[in-house]
């Protein structure tokens, strides 16, 4: 296993998380089904380290960002942040001060009846930080620091762009210094000529702030450029992890080369046998065997048969599919 | 399906339990009695006999021994006897079933024919001075006082014009049943006009419709293959909502055209104190509404396919 | 023109107006483009740069408070852009089609995606619901739908994005128009489904000779899917390259800035982890578009004449325009 | 006979204050045939067909046309007259009485009735733990408390002689037409309201029979062939439409779709002020005594200079003129003026703030008070009534807190006590012994003494009344304590009630009755061929 | 250029009938309750009396600027009890769910089974005529809409990202509620109570009709509007006045309603 990723050591370590959900169910319409979000994820990230989690909707992506910042109880496994259980060792404060999030939507995320400084000034409060000054100074700190001038704190949300709203969102994230953000998506609902600056700005920050990144995004372009090492998610469990330059040149397990082959780029021309066929199934009744096995371009009888576990391929690289050490080819040119 | 619609039945059941014990308990504690309520002036009232009446109907028992009493009835679907006509409550309420179930489909059946096409014409027009005059029209009904209009109505179509009785039963034919059925039909009328404008607007912008549009489709089609249907479905809550709380709605206008419903018997026993009475109407009221929104789910279930695949 | 070389389809000049309380604003100027029977061309750009609705005057789709300020569309020479609603109905569908960016809602949920595509067959050719509803599941087959028979019968929520789409596409194709217009076909899907999406399309399209017109604000996608690119900003076309060179050699300033500001994948491996190059500013809305050449706020290359001078847009090579000042 | 020659002689006494007008004589004769529709105006339904269990007035109408009992009220004369009973003989001291029944008396099931009927049917008013309303008027039977309470199967007062004679024995000198004149004394074919359909098809004795009821709406009658009166009823049937809202009534009248109205202040103007409607209306005196009562308990309602202020204070007269339209006779003590030992001579409380105010400064209270008035919204003797004194007492530095209830509550409050003034309306007839004894001080608030007046000299008249032989004495008692009260105030006189009804002109025989103007006397009414009712 | 007509109609009238509950009063001529002259009574409208009098000889227009003070007092007041309820149920449930959520629904199903006009006329029938009686009796009964748009508005709000925001900041439940989601809820809220609060105008008519409305000394249009319905052939200005006042402030009430709900609630036009 991971040697490097002893737990005094990490920052954040999840181990063997899972998250159901029932759904349906009530007095007279019968029993509920088991919504298995997460089943059984374990990562870790190291203080200043950038972990990418790559995988598409339904994935459990979200639902395991959301367990991490204590917002969802864990069916299985715990959450170890800072070496404290949250949950057990911590509360909602303890946990706001360790770890925040940089929402998808710089639209939605911003409470459009706030100020920006209500939304920076107000969790500084909650923080007890009371002293006005000492206030007003962070949030025009704050705001500096995400590009954005300390004069714009009267403004409401819509009297920004959408790039600009992600800089409060990022500046809302840090205000409470915490050790490790979760950003989710920061730059797919942007304008494609906007992302740059806050793909760049988070990258500084990190730099600047000696933060640790959970990067969350089904684009591999960003992931790559922005991550230390990744884990690829598919259907509630973690089908592949490792370094970025393994994963990217290297993957091993089918569904990781089938992100990349459905990337549009020209660069990507010529993976089309990698590409994966039909749709994710749902959640509340996986597939046996290996969940992917359906879609799987090289699926055989024994993955419909079998549930693969992950397993080192590498030193760091780990695969969960029976036929990972077939696909120890390099993908792009 | 029959299973859904069983569950949805027994559903039902713990609603009216809440209910018969929120109006048990309301009716537990109002002020006068039955024996006095039972004068009509003057106080030329025996005490004896009040006396005897409050042990004969026993009154004088506790609350919670009363409350036992009437469950225990209540599970034997009797409604118990009314202080009033020492009838049964469940007689009498069936006398006026009748009665109010016409005036109340006859007023609902007015509020859809007239409100929902006006609702459509208003909304294929969106802003237009055809728009806004339909909907003032539409609204004026909203915030006319029940009585008021029924007084109006029966003055000019029964005095002046003659062309209805002023009041009455009658035989309980539509001759009778026109006027009161629209001064209790103008509100729900208004309500589903300005309820299918809104709908139909929504819908006319909504994606699909666009795709009707580009499939090459006229207007009437778009409207008749896509719109229209999707419209009802959400003007249906609104139907629902109105027709179940139509029964309750017609006290006022029960009384004005005296017309033999629930409404006006629940009144008169208020005033009379006749609490057996007063309960069996609410409770009844009550089931109906249930009755109906029951029906309106199953009536989704039936159109819309999102809830009848789920 | 010759009708052989006569494209199918010519945009010249279209201007689009935008109508608030605050007055009229342009939000498409001076739009032309072409496109010959069978081409793939990619209309790329960010929100609200006006590649919808350019779209939707094509389609003649544009209402309120959207309204067609100026300029010709011409379908195989013949102008459409001020036909009788009935001439134009009779277009849509079945020479033009569209396919929309959600395709959960653009499908009417209440009726059984088989009746939806029938409805094609109908309206165009006359079937009856009989013979239309036969052909749906024909139309199911093509778009490789498994099981078409009983997917007709199914209602939209009861299938995935994909297979919505997929539908969308057998709509849209039924009657074998000349031109398909799709309007972010894939944005709402997963990655994964999206190439399955836009290779089905492409396939199909090319079977049967249809062009496409692909709207998307991935420039990624458009020069994978397409054979020319044109680049809208603000309202504005500012390059039309093939797109094999739209990522290697862009001539205009924004187009330049896109490419250099995304995050490829490979380009860490490649050359390592490098700041990623920034267009500064932000992108302006329809009621504030600046004067003169409209990206000259955010341009590192902006003179004077930027500010007031429109730049012209100008051939450099075969199939290549730029409008630019600084062009290069 | 002797008990007929003393009413007469009250009638006699009072006859010329009549004011029950009688159509004016009718040219015509009578038509058999046809339909009336005598609209019943109190409430939205008929509340119970039984007679014995309901009185109140709008039952009553129904029970009027249904039912009858052994005397009914003489409108004409203003005194009970014999109806099923043919002779009342009184003995020892007027305490037992032997009554003559009828022999061509049938209830509509064809069956004729006989004395055991009688026997049964007051026996059944006693019937313990079942709070028949009737029972107040046989309870002075022999006998018959001991059957309501269960110690006795039979009221032992009561005893049939043969088939056709009844005595009955009193527990103490009556006179029973006041008594059994109530239609909740009604004679009652056992084997019918043993049925289970009695509650909702009654049979009865009257001119009319049970023909259909739809609850809420209406009832119809339909006339009885072998009704004891020779040639009567007149009518085919008789119909009740209920209409409780007096607006919606005013309307129908005046559309022709009911033959009958009664009149409230409001339309009784707007009537008179109509040259054809003028013509039918019919207008009785009426035995209700409208009156704001003060608890006598209660300070300062205790002095009688107040109470006496608080009549000075109040302009009654402009009120009856203005408000309530002449619909009712300023009052001048409690008994009304149809009633025996009314005095006419006597004038009403004269309208005299300065006075007012002296008699409030006397009584130590020169700058006034502040009182809660306790009201129903009733449009005669209600709320309107309230909101005109209110500035009339304002003036006299007497501040008024109203506090409205519904009618139900006001009853209730007013027999607890719990109230320092209220007003309300009261049954002062026809018995006028029986009216003043709510003053009496041994009958307790929870009968009837409201105001909770005690007054040994008031006692003493109305107990030497009570047991007098002399029917002049007698009056001349009664006077003497009406007019004690008049000085005593222990209520504002505020009116006697006119009762008004108006009808088309095709309808014929209507009777003002004073007791109350709805209860009339079916088989006597006829309709002309010009009535559009079929 | 779009006219909002109906915002602009409705707004006005609103305006006006509050302008005349403010200052009532002082553009009344008399007295409403002690200026009974009895000689005055029932006269048609003049230049003395510009509304004519009524039975009692007050002044019509002098009761009926005083009268919009009571009935705009019960509709504010009452649908403000009503919102207050809605809101606080509607929102916890919403935000909450699980069995709290379950219990708001079934309380809220239970309040739309008894029709409104039935149970406020029950509560008056208990507490009795009167002002207070008629907040209270409105007040409890009409809460069951608002509640349903806050907890879907609520739900809405609950899942943008500016909530999850908060709670990743550490936010407690009530704070959330208070500063994130009410303040985004208001807009719909606002438009059900503009409706309401006509609604309720009404319903103070309907239940003087039925005799249990609310009572002088100071009156209500809806009381004198009862009050005059038996004159409505003899003396139609007693009704008519009134009745216009209802009408026309319902009237704008519902106007103003629509009006806002395009501006506030644009996305849920059809919800209801």
């Amino acid at each position: 296993m991971d040697k490097h990723a002893r737990a005094d050591q990490a920052l954040l370590s999840v181990e063997d998380l899972a998250v159901y959900f029932p759904i349906g169910g009530g007095v007279f319409s019968g029993k509920p089904q088991m919504l298995r979000a997460v089943d059984g994820v374990s990562l870790s990230i190291k203080p200043g380290e950038s972990l990418g989690l790559v995988g598409e909707s339904g994935c459990g992506k979200s639902t395991l960002a959301l367990s991490i910042l204590g917002l969802v109880n864990a069916t299985k496994g715990r959450v170890v942040l800072d070496g404290k259980t949250v949950g057990e060792d911590t509360d909602r404060l303890d946990v706001a001060r360790t770890v925040q999030m940089v929402f998808q939507d710089p639209y939605a995320s911003l409470n459009p009846r706030q100020t920006v400084r209500r939304t920076l000034a107000d969790p500084l409060r909650l923080h007890g930080v009371s002293n006005a000054g000492e206030v007003a100074d962070r949030v025009a700190e704050m705001l500096r620091q995400v590009g954005l001038r300390p004069d714009q704190a009267d403004l409401y949300p819509h009297e920004f762009s959408g790039g600009q709203r992600q800089r409060i969102g990022i500046a809302r994230a840090l205000i409470l210094k915490p050790k490790l953000v979760i950003c989710d998506e920061p730059v797919s609902a942007l304008d494609v000529s906007i992302r740059a600056q806050i793909i760049n700005l988070l990258l500084e920050l990190q730099a600047e702030m000696g933060l640790s990144y959970l990067m969350i995004s089904h684009d591999l372009g960003v992931v790559e450029h922005m991550s230390d090492r990744v884990a690829v998610m598919y259907l509630g469990r973690i089908v592949e992890t490792g370094g970025w330059r393994e994963i990217f040149e290297q993957p091993r397990h089918p569904y990781t080369r089938a992100l990349i082959a459905a990337i549009p780029d020209p660069l990507t021309r010529g993976l089309a046998r990698e590409k994966a066929r039909g749709e994710i199934p749902s959640p509340l009744n996986p597939p046996p065997g290996c969940t992917f096995n359906p879609r799987c371009p090289h699926a055989i009888d024994h993955c419909r048969a079998a549930a693969p576990m992950l397993s080192a391929v590498d030193d760091g690289h780990l695969v969960s599919c029976w036929r990972a050490d077939e696909f120890a080819t390099p993908i792009s040119a | 399906m029959a299973g859904f619609i069983i569950r949805r039945l027994l559903q039902m059941v713990p609603m009216l339990v809440a209910i018969a014990l929120l109006i048990f308990v309301l009716f537990s504690v109002i002020p006068g009695s039955f024996a006095t309520g039972q004068q009509d002036e003057g106080l030329g009232l025996d005490m004896a006999v009040v006396t005897r009446m409050r042990q004969e109907l026993g009154l004088d028992d506790p609350l919670h021994v009363r409350f036992g009493k009437y469950v225990a009835q209540l599970a034997t679907l009797d409604l118990g006897i009314s202080f009033r006509s020492r009838q049964p409550v469940a007689d009498m309420i069936g006398a006026r079933m009748w009665p109010s179930l016409i005036l109340t489909a006859a007023a609902m059946g007015f509020a859809i024919v007239i409100g929902v096409p006006l609702g459509f014409v208003a909304a294929l027009r969106p802003g237009s001075l055809v728009d806004l005059g339909l909907m003032i029209v539409a609204v004026s009904g909203l915030s006319l006082p029940k009585f008021w209009l029924g007084i109006l109505l029966m003055y000019l179509f029964a005095l002046t014009l003659g062309w209805f009785p002023s009041f009455g039963y009658g035989d309980g034919g539509l001759y009778h049943l026109t006027l009161p059925a629209i001064a209790l039909g103008v509100s729900p009328m208004a309500l589903l006009a300005r309820t299918t404008r809104a709908a139909v607007l929504d819908i006319m912008n909504a994606d699909f419709v666009r795709t009707a549009r580009s499939k090459g489709m006229n207007e009437y089609r778009v409207v008749v293959w896509h719109v229209l249907r999707n419209a009802l479905v959400l003007v249906l809550t609104t139907i629902g909502l109105q027709f179940g709380s139509l029964l309750g709605q017609g006290v006022v206008v029960e009384k004005l055209f005296a017309w033999p419903g629930i409404g006006s018997l629940l009144v008169d026993s208020v005033f009379q104190r006749d609490i057996p009475a007063v309960q069996g109407c609410i409770l009844v009221i009550s089931l109906f509404f249930l009755v109906i929104n029951t029906s309106v789910d199953i009536a989704y279930k039936l159109i819309d396919p999102r809830i009848r695949y789920n | 023109m010759s009708g052989a070389n006569m494209p199918l389809l010519s945009v010249e000049d279209l201007h689009i107006s935008l109508t608030t309380d605050a007055g009229r604003f342009p939000a498409v100027e001076g739009v032309s483009f072409s496109i010959a029977r069978g081409e793939t061309v990619g209309l790329v750009g960010e929100s609200g740069c006006g590649k919808s609705i350019t779209a939707l005057s094509i389609m003649g789709l544009l209402r309120d408070p959207l309204g067609l300020a100026g300029g010709k569309i011409k379908l195989s020479g013949q102008e459409i852009q001020n036909l009788p609603a009935s001439q134009l109905r009779a277009l849509r569908g079945k020479r033009i089609a569209m396919i929309f960016q959600e395709p959960m809602t653009a499908l009417n949920p209440l009726k059984a995606v088989g009746t939806q595509i029938a409805e094609m067959f109908v309206l165009h050719q006359g079937a009856s619901w009989r013979e239309a509803e036969a052909k749906a599941v024909d139309a199911l087959t093509q778009v490789k739908v498994p099981a078409p028979a009983q997917r007709a019968k199914d209602f939209p929520h009861q299938l995935s994005g994909g297979m919505r789409q997929r539908v969308m596409i057998a709509i849209a194709l039924a009657c074998e128009p000349d031109l398909l217009i799709a309007d972010e076909p894939t944005t709402a899907l997963d990655v994964t489904v999206q190439s399955e999406i836009v290779d089905l399309m492409k396939e199909l399209c090319a079977a049967r000779g249809t062009a496409i017109l692909m709207i998307s604000h991935d420039l990624g996608l458009v020069t994978d899917t397409c054979k020319r690119v044109c680049v809208m900003y603000a309202g504005r076309i500012v390059e039309q390259q093939d797109s094999e060179r739209i990522f290697n050699s862009p001539q205009h300033p924004y187009t330049q800035g896109l490419v250099a500001s995304l995050p490829r994948l490979g380009m860490r491996a490649r050359h390592g982890r490098r700041r990623l190059t920034e267009i500064a500013g932000v992108v302006p809305g329809i009621t504030s578009y600046p004067a003169g050449c409209r990206f000259h706020p955010r341009c590192t290359r902006r003179t004077e004449i930027c500010e007031t001078v429109v730049p012209e847009l100008t051939a450099l090579a075969e199939g290549s325009l730029v409008r630019c000042h600084h062009h290069g | 006979m002797k008990r007929l020659t003393l009413l007469s002689t009250i009638a006699v006494a009072t006859a010329g204050l009549f004011v029950a007008v009688m159509p004016p004589a009718e040219a015509q004769t009578p038509r058999k045939g046809g339909v009336v529709r005598i609209t019943a105006p109190y409430a939205s339904s008929f509340g119970n067909l039984d007679p014995h269990m309901s009185g109140r007035s709008q039952d009553g109408q129904v029970h009027m046309t249904i039912h009858r009992t052994l005397y009914i009220w003489d409108s004409a004369k203003g005194e009970p007259a014999l109806e099923l009973a043919t002779a009342a003989t009184a003995s020892a001291g007027g305490t037992v009485w032997t009554f003559k029944l009828r022999q061509d008396a049938f209830f509509h099931n064809g069956r004729k009735m006989t004395a055991d009927d009688v026997v049964w049917s007051f026996n059944r008013l006693m019937e313990s733990g079942k709070g028949f309303v009737g029972a107040r008027w046989v309870r002075l039977i022999k006998g018959a408390v001991e059957k309501e309470k269960g110690e006795a199967q039979e009221i032992s007062g009561m005893k049939k002689v043969d088939d056709f004679t009844v005595e009955i024995s009193f527990t103490q000198k009556v006179e029973p037409g006041f008594l059994f004149y109530n239609m909740t004394t009604s004679i009652l074919p056992k084997e019918e309201v043993e049925k289970p359909t009695w509650a909702i098809a009654p049979v009865g004795l009257g001119p009319f029979k049970f023909k259909e009821h739809i609850s809420g709406s209406r009832l119809v009658t339909e006339r009885f062939d072998k009704f004891y009166k020779p040639g009567l009823p007149y009518l085919d049937r008789v119909e009740f439409p209920i209409m409780a809202e007096a607006s919606a009534r005013d309307i129908a009248f005046r559309n022709k779709e009911v033959d009958t109205s009664i009149l409230g202040p409001v339309q009784y103007v707007a009537y008179n002020n109509d040259a054809n409607l003028k013509k039918n209306i019919l207008e009785v005196a009426e035995v209700f005594t409208r009156a704001m009562v003060m608890n006598i308990g209660v300070k300062p309602f205790d002095d009688k200079r107040v109470r006496q202020a608080i009549n000075h204070a109040i302009n009654t007269k402009i009120i009856v003129e203005r408000l309530a339209r002449n619909k009712a006779y300023v009052a001048t003590s409690w008994l009304p003026i149809t009633v025996p030992g009314y005095d006419k001579d006597m004038s009403p409380y004269a309208y005299d703030p300065a006075k007012a105010k002296a008699l409030l400064a006397e009584a130590g209270l020169p700058n006034g008070f502040e009182f809660e008035w306790t009201t129903s919204q009733n449009e005669s003797w209600g709320l309107p009534i309230v909101e005109a004194v209110i500035p009339m007492l304002a003036q006299v530095g007497i501040k008024v807190k109203t506090k409205v209830v519904e009618v139900a509550v006001l009853t209730d409050l007013a027999l607890k006590g719990e109230f320092q003034a209220y007003i309300g309306s009261s049954q002062t007839g026809p018995d006028p012994l029986q009216t003043l004894r709510c003053f009496h001080s041994a009958t307790p608030r929870t009968s009837c003494n409201v105001s909770g007046y005690k007054n040994a000299d008031f006692d003493k008249l109305l107990d030497e009344a009570g047991t007098t032989d002399d029917p002049a004495k007698k009056l001349d008692l009664l006077k003497k304590a009406n007019a004690h009260l008049y000085d005593a105030a222990p209520v504002w006189f505020f009116n006697y009630n006119k009762a008004a009804m108006a009808y088309q002109p095709w309808v014929h025989g209507l009777l003002g009755n004073p007791t109350e103007m709805v209860h009339q006397y079916p088989e006597y009414i006829w309709v002309d061929a010009t009535s559009p009712a079929k | 250029m779009k006219i909002r007509a109906n915002l602009a109609i409705g707004g006005g009238l609103t305006v006006l009938a509050l302008a005349v509950g403010i200052f009532g009063p002082w553009l009344a001529h008399t007295d409403p309750i002690m200026d009974a002259n009895l000689m005055n009574a029932e006269l048609p409208p003049s230049r003395e009396f510009w509304f004519g009098t009524d039975q009692q000889g007050r002044d019509i227009w002098s009761r009926v600027m005083y009268g919009a003070q009571i009935s705009l007092t019960v509709g504010v007041v009452s649908q403000l009890i009503n919102t207050a309820i809605g809101t606080a149920l509607g929102v916890t449930a919403g935000y909450w769910g699980g069995w709290w959520d379950d219990f708001v629904n079934g309380l809220t199903n239970l309040m739309l089974a008894i029709p409104s006009l039935i149970f406020a006329l029950a509560i008056m029938a208990i507490l009795g005529p009167g002002l207070t009686s008629l907040l209270i009796a409105l007040g409890l009964t009409n809460w069951s809409y608002t509640c349903r748009i806050s907890r879907a508005q609520a739900l809405a709000v609950k899942s943008q990202g500016y909530v999850q925001a908060a709670r990743v900041l550490g936010y407690g439940d009530f704070r959330i509620m208070f500063t994130q989601i009410l303040p985004n809820t208001l807009g719909p809220i606002i438009v059900i109570a503009t409706l309401g609060m006509g609604g309720t105008i009404l319903a103070e008519a309907a239940l003087s009709f039925l005799g249990l409305g609310v009572r002088p000394p100071s009156p209500s249009w809806g009381s004198m509007l009862s009050d005059a319905r038996e004159t409505i052939t003899t003396a139609p200005w007693l009704s008519l006045f009134p009745g216009m006042a209802i009408f026309l402030t319902v009237l704008g009430l519902n106007l103003l309603g629509d009006g806002l709900r395009d501006i506030l609630d644009p996305q849920s036009r059809s919800r209801r």
